[in-house]
C-alpha cells in the first residue's frame, strides 16, 4: 500500500453564533477526499479562512468531524476507541505555525522534547535523556539548548525545538501547518533545508500547508489547492505550476509577486475578496469572483474530478472540454 | 535625476533606554527617495526599518529619543514647530500601515475618520467635506463610495481597508506616501491588487512612495530602489535591477539566495547560518560578520562604513561582492 | 441591533427570575422557613402550626414556589410581620432616598475621577501622576465605615459643617454621599487611567497622529472613546452597588434609603422586608446592566452591526 | 529581536523594556514599604500574645477611654490608649489581625480553589457545562452582595465560619471567570494542540500545560481580591453580623466604638481604621505591583 494516509468525504462544521445570538453553519472543510502517499509531500495551497488549518485539525482528530472518514496506514482514526487512537498518534505529528506558540512557555526545552516519551512511556530514563540529547543534534541545536527555556530562544531555534519534539517518537506522517511562514527569509530557508533533510534521511511524509506559492512550488511534490473548504485543484506540484486549470489556481499564480526585476508585468487578476463562508452559494464557491463563469456555476456545484492522469480540478470548464475534444 | 531629492536622511538614530543602557533599533540610517520614486525599505524583523519612518514623521514617542538630519523638499524637519509637524503629516507626508483593521478606529465611521483629515488642514479646506471624502474612496477604488462612508472599519474586508488606509493618506496630496508592510496582513490575490493600486498612484499623482517589507519578492517589480537594512544599519541601497542582478553585500545577497522563487524551483536554498545579532549584545566590527561567509579578520574588529560606488550603488562592507 | 436588544432583554428577564428563586430559598437555607420567620419570638407549638399552614409552608415545596411566583409577578413579595404590610411597597418608600443619594455620589466621583484619571495618563510617570495614583490608592484601601466615621468627626464634630446623620435637605445629603464616592472615585481614577494609557498605544492612535489630527482630537475624540467602553462597565457596576448596596453608609448617617431599612429588618427579623429589598435591588442592578448594554450597543458599532 | 514583526512602537518598546522581576523601579520603594507593613501584619497575626503588652479582652473600669500615651491624661501602660471597657487598644489592634487575615485567607483559598477548578473545566471542556457555569457566574454578578450576604447571614445566623462560606461563596466567580477566559484561550495555543496531537491526556495537558499557564493571573487576582474580601468581613463585623465577640475584630472594634468617637474619643476608632486601611493597601500596592511584574496585560 502505497496511501499512507486517505481523507473521505471529510467535512467539518462549526456551528457559529455572533454576539448578537443569530446562529449559522460554517463549512470549514467541506467534502473533501485525497490521498498523501508515502514519503511525498503534499502541499495544500490556500488564503487565509480556506479551511486549511481546520483541515489539518480534523485529519489529526484534534478537531471533531462532522462526517466522513480519515484512514492512517488503512486504520481508520475516527472510529478508533480513545486508547488505540492515542497509541496511533505516536505515529503521525505536527508542526505549528508560530514557533514560540508552540512551546509550553514554562517547560525547557529539553523537558518539551522529552516530553512525548513521557507521555508514551517510552524507554528507561537515560534512554529519554540520550534520545533528547541525539534529537538536539538531529535539529541542528547545541545540548545546552536543553536548559534553556522558550523565551531564551530565537524563532528559528524555537521551530527547531519543535521539530525535535515532532520527531522524538519516530513518526511516520508529519503535518506542517505554514512552518515558516512567521520566520524571517534567512531562517525560512534554514528551517526548509532541515526538514528536506529529515524527510530523506528519515523517510518522512508530509502534509505540509502553507499560503506562499513559491516556497510551495520549491519543496512540494505535489500540490491541493482549497478554496472555501473545498479542494478545487490537485496535481503534481510541477504540472500545477506549468499549467494550472483551476481559474482560482490561475488567479493566485498571477497575483504571486515575481521575484525578478526583468520578468514582464503582468496585470493582477481583480478577482475581488473571498466571499462569506456562512453562505456559500449553491453553485461553484469560485462562481463569483471567476472570470469565465457560466450559467451551469451558479446552479451546479462541480465535483473534483481527474480530468487528466494525475491531475484533478473541480470546474465545470474540463469536463466539457473533455467532451468536446473526444 | 538631476532635481533635488525630495528626502535626505542623514545619520538617523533611534534610541530606546532599556535596564541595560538604551538600545539603538536605528543607528545612523541615511537614504534619500526622489521625487514619484518607489523605494523598498527591505530587512529583516528588528532591523529598524519600522522606527526609521516613525522617526521621518517625528512619531518617535518617549521615552523613545531620536536625532539625525531629516530633509524634506528643502525643509529640515528636525528644525519644525510641532504644529508645521502636523500640518505635514497627512498633508505632504502621509504613512499607512501593516494591519488596516487596527490602524483604523473602530468606533468611528470611515467617513468620519477620512473627514478629519480635511479637517486637520486648512491647507485641504474644500466645500463640501462629504464629497470631498467620498471622492477619496473613489480614487481607491472602492465601489459605492458615498454609502460606504457610512460605514464602521469591521464592516470593510482588510482587502478595503487597507484602501481606505491609502485613500486617506492621499487626502492631502502627498508627495511621499510611507507604506509599512502594507501586504503582510493580506492574502495574495489581495496583495497584487493593493501593490498595483500603489504603482498606480505613483503614475498618476507622482507620488513618492517608501515601501517598507520583508518580503524582497514585493519590491522587484514595484520599487525603482531598493536599500537593505540589517541590525539598525543600511548595508545596501542600489536600483532594483542592479541589486537583484549583481548583490554587492554579502547579507544582500544571502537574502536573495535563501528566497524561494517562483519559476526557479532548485535543490536546495542556500543559507544564511545563525541568526540576527541580539541590539543589546551587537558583535564588534561588521554586524553581518559572524553570519558571513566572507568574514575576514578585518571584518571582526573594524566596522565598514556605507560607501558609494558611484553608479548610484551604496554598500557598507569592507569586501564587497563583485558582479556574478 | 434589534436582534442584540432583544437577546439582551430576555437575559435580563432570565436573570432576575434566577435572583428572585435564590431569595426564595433563602428561608431554606436552615431547614424550616417558619422558625427563621418566628426566631427570637417566644411562639408556642400550636402559633408555629397555625402561622405554617396561614403562609402555606405545610404545602409540598413545588407548589410553594409556584405560589410565590405568581404572586411575585403581580409585586406581591409578603407582608411585613410587623406592620402588615405589603413588604415591597414599604421597601420602595425608601428608594427614592437611596436614589437621590447614589446620583450625587456617583456625579461627585464622576467628576473627580475622570479628570485625574486623564491627567494621570497624560502625565504618565509625573510627580503628578504618581501623587494622584498613590492618593488613589489610598482612597481605595480605607474601608466605608471608616471613611464615615472619619467624616463625621472632622466635618460635623469638629467642623461642624454638615450635620451628622439623619434626612432633610442637601446639608443632609452631602457627608453621606462624599463617603460613599471614595471608592468609586479612586477605583474609577484609576481605571480611566489604565485604560487610557492602553488605548494610547493602539495603531489606531498612532495612525491618527500620522494622519495629522491635532492632539487634542487624538485623545479627545478617538483614545476618550474608545477607553470609555471598559469605564461605563464599572460605573455602571459601582451604581448598581450604590443602589443597592449603600448599607453601611445608610446606617452611619442614619439616611432613610433602602439599606439602612433592610439592616433595621434584619435586627427586628423581618424577613418578608428583606427579601424584598434584595428583589428590589437586585431589579434595579440588573435593570441598569440592561441599559449599560444598551449603551454599549450605541457606542461600539462593533455590537451594534454584528 | 526575533519575536514577530512588532506591528506597532508600543510593541517594540514593550520588546525593548520587558519588566523582569530582578528590576527595580521608582515605585518600588512603595512597594518595599507595603510588604514591610504587611510582614509586620502578619508578624502580629501569627504571635499576638507575645506580641500584645495586655491581654485583648482584659477590662479595667477605672482606665476606661485612656488617650494615647503621648496625650495630656495618657498611660504609658497603654501607648493607644484604652477602649469604654478600659481594654487596651494596641493589644486588640495586635489581634484584630489575627481574625482579619485568617478569615480573608480561608474564603481566598476556598473561593480560588473552587472557583479556579470550575473556570478550567468549563473553560477546557466547553459544552453545555460552561453554559451552565457562566449563567450562573452571571446571575451571581447581578446580585448586589453585600445586601445578599447581610440577608444570608441573618437567616443562618453570624458566625465565624458563616462568614467564611458567605465570602467565599462571593469569591468563586472572579476566579471561575478568569480560569475560564485563560483556559478557553490557552487551549486553541499551537502548544496545547501539539501536546494533544502527541497523544497527552487532558489531565496531563490541564494539570501540567494549562495551570501552571494561568497560576501567574490568579495569583494576580488573588492578591487583589483578598483586600476585597477583608474589607468585605470588616464590614459584615461593623454591622454586627460578622465576628462576634469575644473574637476581636477591627470592624466590631469601630462599630463598638462609635458613640464614643462621638464624645471627643477619636482613638478608639482610629486605630483599628488605620490597621485595617494599613492592611488593605498594603495588599493592593503589592497586587498591583505583582501585576506589573507577572503579567502587565491583564486587565481586572
Amino acid at each position: 500500500m502505497t496511501d499512507l494516509v486517505v481523507v473521505e468525504e471529510l467535512c467539518t462544521y462549526f456551528q457559529v453564533r455572533g454576539p448578537t445570538g443569530r446562529r449559522a453553519v460554517l463549512h470549514a472543510v467541506d467534502n473533501v477526499s485525497f490521498v498523501v502517499r508515502r514519503n511525498e509531500i503534499l502541499a495544500l495551497v490556500g488564503e487565509s479562512g480556506c479551511g486549511k488549518s481546520t483541515l489539518a485539525r480534523t485529519i489529526l482528530q484534534l478537531q471533531k468531524r462532522t462526517s466522513g472518514r480519515v484512514l492512517f496506514d488503512g486504520q481508520d482514526l475516527t472510529a478508533l476507541a480513545a486508547g488505540e487512537l492515542r497509541r496511533l498518534r505516536r505515529r503521525m505529528q505536527v508542526i505549528f505555525q508560530h514557533p514560540h506558540g508552540s512551546l509550553d512557555p514554562r517547560v525547557s526545552i529539553g523537558q518539551a522534547i522529552r516530553d512525548p516519551m513521557d507521555i508514551h512511556a517510552v524507554g528507561t530514563m537515560d534512554e529519554r535523556q540520550s534520545r533528547v540529547e541525539e534529537l538536539l543534534g538531529l535539529v541542528g541545536l547545541h545540548p545546552d539548548h536543553a536548559q534553556r527555556f522558550p523565551h531564551q530562544i530565537s524563532g528559528g531555534q524555537a521551530q527547531r525545538v519543535a521539530i525535535a519534539r515532532a520527531l522524538a517518537l519516530h513518526p511516520d506522517f508529519i503535518i506542517a501547518d505554514e512552518p515558516v511562514s512567521s520566520l524571517d527569509v534567512s531562517i525560512q530557508a534554514q528551517i526548509l533545508n532541515l526538514l528536506a533533510d529529515l524527510r530523506a534521511s528519515l523517510g518522512l511524509t508530509y502534509l505540509f500547508i502553507a499560503h506562499n506559492l513559491a516556497v510551495v512550488e520549491h519543496f512540494s511534490s505535489r500540490v491541493a489547492v482549497m478554496y472555501l473548504g473545498r479542494i478545487v485543484e490537485l496535481a503534481i506540484s510541477d504540472e500545477l505550476y506549468a499549467r494550472p486549470l483551476h481559474p482560482y489556481t490561475q488567479a493566485l499564480l498571477a497575483s504571486a509577486p515575481v521575484a525578478d526585476p526583468d520578468a514582464p508585468a503582468r496585470p493582477p487578476a481583480y478577482i475581488g475578496d473571498v466571499p462569506n463562508p456562512l453562505e456559500p452559494p449553491p453553485g461553484c464557491r469560485f462562481e463569483s469572483r471567476c472570470p469565465m463563469a457560466m450559467d451551469i456555476c451558479r446552479q451546479v456545484d462541480p465535483v473534483l474530478t481527474e480530468v487528466e492522469p494525475e491531475h484533478w480540478v473541480a470546474c465545470h470548464l474540463y469536463p466539457i472540454l473533455q467532451r468536446s475534444s473526444t | 535625476m538631476r532635481e533635488p531629492p525630495l528626502l535626505e536622511v542623514e545619520d538617523l538614530r533611534v534610541e530606546f533606554p532599556t535596564p541595560k543602557g538604551s538600545v539603538r533599533a536605528a543607528d545612523g540610517v541615511s537614504f534619500r527617495v526622489w521625487p514619484s520614486e518607489i523605494v523598498g525599505l527591505v530587512g529583516e524583523s528588528g532591523c529598524g526599518k519600522s522606527v526609521t519612518t516613525l522617526a521621518l514623521m517625528r512619531l518617535v514617542r518617549p521615552p523613545g529619543r531620536f536625532s539625525g538630519r531629516i530633509v524634506f523638499k528643502g525643509r529640515n524637519l528636525m528644525a519644525l514647530s510641532e504644529h508645521e509637524m502636523r500640518l505635514l503629516r497627512g498633508g505632504e507626508m502621509a504613512m499607512i500601515f501593516q494591519n488596516p483593521m487596527t490602524a483604523l478606529d473602530p468606533v468611528f465611521t470611515v467617513g468620519d475618520q477620512i473627514a478629519e483629515v480635511f479637517q486637520s488642514h486648512p491647507q485641504l479646506r474644500t466645500g463640501d467635506v462629504r464629497t470631498a471624502a467620498a471622492a477619496v474612496l473613489e480614487q481607491v477604488r472602492i465601489p459605492n463610495p458615498r454609502a460606504q462612508l457610512n460605514a464602521y472599519p469591521h464592516q470593510f474586508s482588510g482587502g478595503m481597508a487597507q484602501r481606505v488606509m491609502i485613500g486617506m493618506g492621499l487626502a492631502g496630496r502627498p508627495s511621499l506616501l510611507i507604506a509599512d508592510e502594507p501586504t503582510t496582513a493580506l492574502d495574495v490575490s489581495v496583495q497584487a491588487q493593493i501593490l498595483d493600486l500603489l504603482r498606480a498612484i505613483r503614475e498618476k499623482l507622482h507620488t513618492a512612495v517608501i515601501l517598507i517589507t520583508h518580503d524582497l519578492a514585493i519590491t522587484a517589480q514595484l520599487c525603482d530602489r531598493i536599500v537593505v537594512m540589517y541590525a539598525g544599519q543600511v548595508v545596501e541601497a542600489s536600483p532594483t535591477r542592479e541589486l537583484f542582478r549583481a548583490p554587492r553585500h554579502p547579507y544582500t545577497r544571502g537574502l536573495l539566495d535563501s528566497m524561494p522563487r517562483l519559476g526557479h524551483k532548485r535543490a536546495r536554498l542556500e543559507q544564511i547560518p545563525g541568526q540576527p545579532p541580539d541590539l543589546r549584545a551587537l558583535p564588534v566590527g561588521c554586524r553581518f560578520a559572524p553570519r558571513c561567509p566572507r568574514a575576514e579578520e578585518r571584518c571582526r574588529t573594524e566596522e565598514p562604513v556605507l560607501v558609494s560606488s558611484g553608479d548610484g550603488r551604496y554598500v557598507r562592507c569592507h569586501f564587497p561582492l563583485e558582479a556574478r | 441591533m434589534w436582534r442584540y436588544v432583544r437577546r439582551r432583554l430576555v437575559l435580563a428577564v432570565l436573570t432576575f427570575w434566577a435572583v428572585s428563586t435564590i431569595v426564595w430559598g433563602l428561608l431554606y437555607l436552615t431547614g424550616d422557613p417558619v422558625a427563621i420567620l418566628l426566631a427570637g419570638t417566644p411562639a408556642g407549638q400550636t402559633d408555629v402550626e397555625q402561622l405554617r399552614h396561614a403562609l402555606g409552608f405545610d404545602r409540598p415545596l413545588p407548589i410553594q414556589y409556584l405560589h410565590f411566583l405568581s404572586a411575585a409577578v403581580q409585586g406581591d413579595l409578603g407582608n411585613s410581620l410587623r406592620s402588615g404590610e405589603p413588604a415591597l411597597l414599604l421597601v420602595s418608600r425608601r428608594v427614592g432616598f437611596t436614589v437621590q443619594l447614589a446620583l450625587l455620589a456617583m456625579t461627585l466621583a464622576l467628576v473627580v475621577s475622570i479628570p485625574v484619571g486623564i491627567v494621570s495618563a497624560m502625565f504618565r510617570g509625573s510627580l503628578t501622576d504618581r501623587t494622584l495614583m498613590l492618593l488613589s490608592m489610598v482612597g481605595q484601601s480605607m474601608p466605608i465605615f471608616w471613611v464615615g466615621l472619619l467624616m463625621i468627626a472632622v466635618f460635623a464634630v469638629e467642623l461642624r459643617w454638615f450635620p451628622a446623620g439623619g434626612a432633610g435637605g442637601i446639608k443632609y445629603l452631602f457627608l453621606p454621599a462624599a463617603t460613599l464616592a471614595l471608592y468609586p472615585m479612586a477605583r474609577i481614577a484609576r481605571l480611566v487611567r489604565s485604560s487610557l494609557l492602553d488605548v494610547l498605544n493602539r495603531d489606531y492612535i498612532l495612525a491618527a497622529r500620522a494622519r495629522g489630527l491635532r492632539e487634542a482630537l487624538v485623545v479627545g475624540k478617538h483614545a476618550l472613546k474608545n477607553a470609555a467602553l471598559p469605564v461605563i462597565t464599572i460605573v455602571a457596576l459601582q451604581f448598581g452597588y450604590m443602589l443597592g448596596g449603600a448599607v453601611i453608609t445608610e446606617t452611619i448617617f442614619g439616611w432613610p434609603g433602602v439599606g439602612l431599612f433592610t439592616v433595621t429588618a434584619i435586627h427586628e427579623r423581618d424577613f418578608p422586608v428583606v427579601q424584598a429589598a434584595v428583589v428590589l435591588a437586585s431589579g434595579m442592578f440588573i435593570a441598569l446592566n440592561f441599559l449599560v448594554d444598551l449603551l454599549y450597543g450605541w457606542l461600539d458599532p462593533r455590537i451594534r452591526f454584528s | 529581536m526575533s519575536a514577530p514583526i512588532a506591528s506597532s512602537q508600543a510593541a517594540l518598546v514593550r520588546e525593548l523594556t520587558g519588566r523582569r522581576l530582578s528590576r527595580f523601579r521608582s515605585g518600588d520603594l512603595l512597594v518595599l514599604i507595603a510588604f514591610l507593613m504587611l510582614a509586620a501584619i502578619v508578624v502580629c497575626a501569627l504571635i499576638p500574645a507575645t506580641l500584645a503588652p495586655h491581654p485583648p479582652n482584659q477590662q479595667e473600669i477605672t482606665m476606661r477611654l485612656l488617650p494615647p500615651t503621648w496625650m495630656a491624661r495618657g498611660d504609658s501602660a497603654h501607648p493607644l490608649g484604652t477602649d469604654q471597657l478600659g481594654r487596651d487598644l494596641l493589644s486588640r489592634v495586635i489581634h484584630g489581625a489575627r481574625i482579619s487575615l485568617i478569615v480573608g485567607l480561608s474564603a481566598l483559598i476556598i473561593s480560588g480553589f473552587i472557583g479556579v477548578a470550575i473556570g478550567l473545566l468549563a473553560g477546557y471542556y466547553r459544552g453545555w457545562l460552561d453554559d451552565w457555569i457562566m449563567r450562573l457566574a452571571d446571575v451571581q454578578l447581578a446580585i448586589p452582595y453585600v445586601l445578599l450576604a447581610i440577608a444570608i447571614i441573618a437567616v443562618i445566623g453570624p458566625s465565624n465560619l458563616n462568614v467564611v462560606l458567605v465570602l467565599a461563596v462571593n469569591g468563586w466567580v472572579v476566579y471561575a471567570r478568569l480560569a475560564r477566559g485563560q483556559a478557553l484561550s490557552l487551549r486553541e495555543q499551537e502548544f496545547i494542540q501539539a501536546y494533544r496531537a502527541l497523544g497527552a491526556r487532558d489531565w496531563r495537558i490541564v494539570l501540567q500545560h494549562i495551570l501552571p499557564n494561568l497560576l501567574s493571573a490568579v495569583i494576580v487576582v488573588a492578591s487583589l481580591e483578598l483586600a476585597g474580601i477583608i474589607t468585605l468581613e470588616s464590614s459584615l463585623s461593623f454591622l454586627g453580623l460578622g465576628i462576634q465577640p469575644p473574637t476581636v475584630s477591627w470592624g466590631y472594634m469601630l462599630a463598638d466604638g462609635r458613640t464614643y468617637q462621638l464624645g471627643g474619643a477619636w482613638w478608639v476608632v482610629t486605630f483599628p481604621g488605620l490597621a485595617i486601611t494599613a492592611t488593605i493597601l498594603s495588599i493592593n500596592v503589592l497586587g498591583d505591583w505583582l501585576r506589573d511584574v507577572l503579567d502587565p496585560r491583564l486587565k481586572i
